[in-house]
């Protein structure tokens, strides 16, 4: 079965298995364990326009089914990932998609002016949870406004394609991704994590060296997928769905409930060949589940789309 | 040195109850015993997360290494509970290790509870390579939970072993012996394991006037240097920074480490 | 080791353990595998002015670590509950909290006031995750001046002790924390499940009948715990602290993180007596972290409370 | 009926591979031998909830019930791995069975897949109580899936077998031999249990003219009637609402049921 995935300016992936931002490092760190040539893309950790510096440690904790991380988007800086990185990025098949971070509208910017036009840069993913220092603090991801003028910026200084990754820690995500959409984003990629906590009983303080920290895992699956099935139906623009995804039949729901392609990145730290395994049974489970192509089963679950009577059929669950 | 990473099932030949909780897995695979001493093994445990644990044995030529560990959650119990015959999923040897010791230079190893059994993979490993036998400090909370005492013996090696709570031993900590020794030794090279207070008092008292190396534990994510979770701050050729403990790491200079 | 808690306007329970809305029923049906007695408290299932019809099948969904329920807070209405279910409860020792629901501010004010003064009814929890169907249907518990408004009408009919229930599903639960308590709440309760979804992928459908559902267990504990860490360092009224406890050790953490008492849902599906368990045990695990009572433990994990140099010890985990 | 509720570790005291993918455990236990069938144990597995299952064998002399199930997904996974000698954590016997039949009525079971299973503990637990034998019609999607039809047998019943596709007996569903054998019996009491969709077409056929005990299936939390997840819209005393499957039911009758 053909994997493609073809994305708005020409972007086109050769399966719709993308390697998360923050849990892939710049590419080199996994090349050992993994397979890298046949993953559809590698979202690379977060860069800033200069380095920063990230969370004094522990940055990370096991909680059930899921793990928390505060890395605080430790990241040598753009400069640095482009004369170190980039070049063995370059030498392979995925697409590269540079994840991009900043504390000001200013900041993003000049990152993503930086990388426009580079050879071995094929997108940008824009991350709007960093805190904006200018705006008191609250996440560029929190407000529709402040996601639309960081948007809005970045398109202004690139060509390459764009997706906008949206903070699930907001009442209404379908506000926020309008608004990425009414910016010129062409893309969504959704999840990032979820704001949680743990507790050290024994030393009796937050786990965490940054206190709270971000949910991913199996565990945030549910809300994921409930982002993205709300969004899939208020944009218009393709989602790049991410959160908890585990295994080829976690890839399906996600493609069901309205997502184009996909990213992984927690189950990887506990197998690092995961993405290669969901790639190759991708097709049997597609197969399996009477699709003939990727592309029939993106939306499925979708209202309309549905093959179900959904009002006749689901108060008799047979 | 180079790193050689691998990722491999490897089988339990051999599970011994060293201590009260702790247990010692003695695994068959050529792939992690080409592991330097003070580096680790991931191991693949029913969490979301591998356990990293150090080596305390590396037999190259029978193909052999060993892991021993503390029992203290979830992971290390359902480790505890593994039989011989049962694989282990485990990616390594990861980090950088020890340095070899300088032949012609004093060494003393200094351990504390867990951080014992790397200690003795160093001995082991290059205690043919120099003239002069390292000394050894173990040290833990009570005598129960000195670890490899006899084994370190066995190679011949003076051992001075320290209680907290005078179960056994010299009742203090390790630090005692250590500024006893290094006050009768020049030129010293110092390796240390052991829980963090413990390797911060041997970082105070060498004071970068000798060469301590010191092996770190920190909470790791993905263990080979893509998820920046395992760091410490430290000065490195960049000037201070925070430093992946499993690739830059977990074997430190004392003076790089800024506490 | 004394576990009693004492809340305002004289509530005092037992023990700090209570069985949490919708997942004890009434208290009769779990009572034959439970000793009931010895609970702290029991919050029943959601009660409305009139019947509710609930939503329809599926209505429950396993996830990692979770549940996702759609039961659309079915019940039989106030009356009912007065005349079948009351009496039952009055017989036996736990604390009797009443969840109260509505979908307009008369509804919650109605049910409330038809709730005051009766024997064996010891406190209100206002559940505010219903929708607004006034107000285009976002639910009370998303906007800080409908959690205030309905807070405020609830008020003014009842003398009961009233907690507030948080909904996680808000870019900020601190403001609405914050209306509750201004609006005249004793307690707050926190959290209520987080909206998620799940897909049948046999079925090409969502796979809850209400289409969306509430996320409930341990893999929502991070989150619940976050919310209380910074909730309890923005108002002076207690918490009541659930989502996902399983164990005497979360219920530490809740403690740990700023509640006074906790509420259980979920885990009882798997472990009827699993509340049992953990007030048998809490004692010790108290005693094992060194508090010699249970007062000592809430809030000893925020800032200024905790015993730890949190500055100086955050960067060097020992 | 008085429903007597129980919580137990119940030793599995016989395990079989009934068939492709279907295994049946006999669970030594006097309290769930105490069921009425159409009951059902709710079983204690790995995941986040219990998995409804219905006794397939009830033998109160002895204190052994059967449960035999499909493995369908990881609960029934693990079920399935199960050995003689541990034990299950079972609440139960939870939920509505079956009426006894009126010894003056005829009787018929139909059962499809893993339906059939409460209707062989029906026919044992009742066939002395009544003159007239019950038939029995049992369908599958395919002969490796028909389950207890020796069981039936060994019973002395007349059994009538169909198949989706042909592959043993009838071919078609089980409602064709169901049809036929109603036009020839007057006054008849049905014991259904099965896919929905099944069901449906039973009731369908009955039409409110015959006496139909269908036994149904939903999605279950708590499985004692807390929680209101186990829900189908059925008229009860207070009209139509929805009832729940793990207490008003499983068992409803026939005209009770919205669909
Ligand atoms: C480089 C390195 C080498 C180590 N070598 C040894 C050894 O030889 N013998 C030994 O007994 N222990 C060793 N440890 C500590 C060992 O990793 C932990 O005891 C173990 O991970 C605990 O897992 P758990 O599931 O039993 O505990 P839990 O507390 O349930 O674990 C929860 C999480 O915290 C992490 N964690 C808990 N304690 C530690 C710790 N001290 N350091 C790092 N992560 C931790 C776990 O890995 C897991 O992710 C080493 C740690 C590091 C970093
Ligand atoms: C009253 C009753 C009696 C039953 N009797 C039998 C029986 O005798 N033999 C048999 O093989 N099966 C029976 N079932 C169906 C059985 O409960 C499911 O096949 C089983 O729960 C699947 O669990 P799983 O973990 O293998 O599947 P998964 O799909 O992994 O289960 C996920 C979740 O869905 C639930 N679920 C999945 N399928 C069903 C289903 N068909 N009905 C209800 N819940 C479901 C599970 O309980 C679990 O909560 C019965 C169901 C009910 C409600
Ligand atoms: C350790 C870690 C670091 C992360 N760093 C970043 C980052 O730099 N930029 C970003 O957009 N997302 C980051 N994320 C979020 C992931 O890209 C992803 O959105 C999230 O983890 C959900 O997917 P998962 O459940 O498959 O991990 C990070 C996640 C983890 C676990
Ligand atoms: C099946 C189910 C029904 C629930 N019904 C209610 C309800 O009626 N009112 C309410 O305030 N909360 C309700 N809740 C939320 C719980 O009270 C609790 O806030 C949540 O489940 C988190 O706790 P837990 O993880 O321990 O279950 C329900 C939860 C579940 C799982
Ligand atoms: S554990 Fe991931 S970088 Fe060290
Ligand atoms: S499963 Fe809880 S009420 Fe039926």
């Amino acid at each position: 079965m053909d994997l493609r995935v073809i994305l708005p300016r020409g972007l086109e992936l050769a399966n719709p298995v993308m390697a998360a931002s923050g849990t892939f490092g710049f590419g080199p760190e996994y090349s050992q364990f993994v397979n890298i040539d046949a993953l559809g893309g590698i979202s690379v950790k977060g860069v800033s326009p200069e380095p920063w510096t990230g969370n004094p440690p522990p940055r990370i904790w096991e909680t059930p089914m899921g793990l928390l991380n505060s890395i605080g988007l430790q990241n040598p800086g753009v400069d640095v990932f482009i004369e170190k990185d980039l070049p063995f990025l370059r030498q392979h098949q995925p697409r590269v998609i540079v994840n991009i971070i900043g504390h000001t509208v200013d900041e993003y910017q000049r990152v993503a002016e930086r990388l426009d036009g580079l050879d071995g840069v094929h997108a940008l993913e824009v991350n709007i949870s960093c805190p904006n220092i200018k705006e008191g603090g609250m996440s560029f991801g929190q407000d529709p406004d402040q996601a639309y003028a960081v948007t809005h910026a970045v398109r202004q200084v690139t060509n390459l394609p764009i997706m906008v990754k949206l903070s699930p820690n907001v009442t209404s995500p379908v506000l926020i991704a309008q608004a990425i959409e009414a910016a010129g984003a062409d893309m969504i990629s959704a999840i990032n994590t979820v704001v949680g906590l743990a507790i050290d009983i024994d030393h009796r303080r937050p786990a965490l060296g940054g206190i709270t920290g971000g949910l991913s895992g199996p565990a945030i699956k549910p809300v994921a997928l409930r982002i993205i099935y709300e969004v899939a139906q208020a944009v218009h623009i393709p989602i790049i769905g991410m959160g908890g995804i585990a295994s080829a039949t976690d890839v399906l729901e996600f493609l069901m409930a309205g997502a184009s392609a996909v990213m992984v990145g927690t189950i990887t730290f506990q197998y690092p060949d995961r993405m290669n395994q969901i790639i190759n049974e991708l097709p049997q489970v597609l197969q399996a589940h009477g699709f003939t192509s990727l592309q029939e089963a993106v939306g499925a679950a979708l209202p309309g789309k549905s093959t179900w009577p959904l009002k006749e059929e689901i108060p008799y669950e047979s | 040195m180079a790193i050689e990473n691998n990722w491999s099932k490897s089988p339990i030949i051999e599970r011994t109850d060293v201590a009260d909780s702790h247990v010692e897995l003695i695994l068959k695979s050529p792939e992690l015993a080409k592991a330097t001493p003070g580096q680790f093994a991931h191991v693949l445990t029913p969490g979301m997360l591998r356990r990293p644990i150090s080596f305390s044995r590396i037999d190259r030529s029978q193909g052999e290494v060993g892991i021993l560990f503390q029992i203290v959650g979830s992971g290390t119990q359902w480790l505890a509970q593994r039989q011989v015959g049962e694989s282990l999923d485990v990616l390594g040897p990861l980090g950088h290790g020890f340095p070899a010791p300088d032949p012609s230079r004093p060494w003393v190893l200094v351990g504390g509870g867990v951080g014992i059994p790397p200690l003795y993979s160093a001995a082991e490993t290059w205690i043919s390579t120099t003239p002069n036998p390292p000394f050894v400090i173990i040290g833990a909370r009570k005598s129960a939970w000195i670890l490899m005492e006899e084994d370190f013996k066995g190679l011949g090696l003076a051992v001075e072993v320290t209680t907290d709570d005078g179960s056994a031993g010299y009742q203090g900590t390790v630090i005692g012996p250590l500024e006893q020794w290094l006050s009768r030794h020049e030129n010293a090279q110092v390796y240390a394991c052991g829980p963090t207070p413990m390797l911060k008092a041997v970082a105070n008292l060498v004071q970068g006037q000798v060469t301590a190396y010191l092996a770190l534990e920190q909470r790791m994510g993905c263990g080979i240097g893509a998820c920046l979770a395992c760091v410490v701050p430290a000065r490195g050729e960049k000037g201070l920074s925070y430093r992946r403990v499993c690739t830059e790491g977990p074997v430190f200079r004392a003076e790089e480490l800024m506490w």
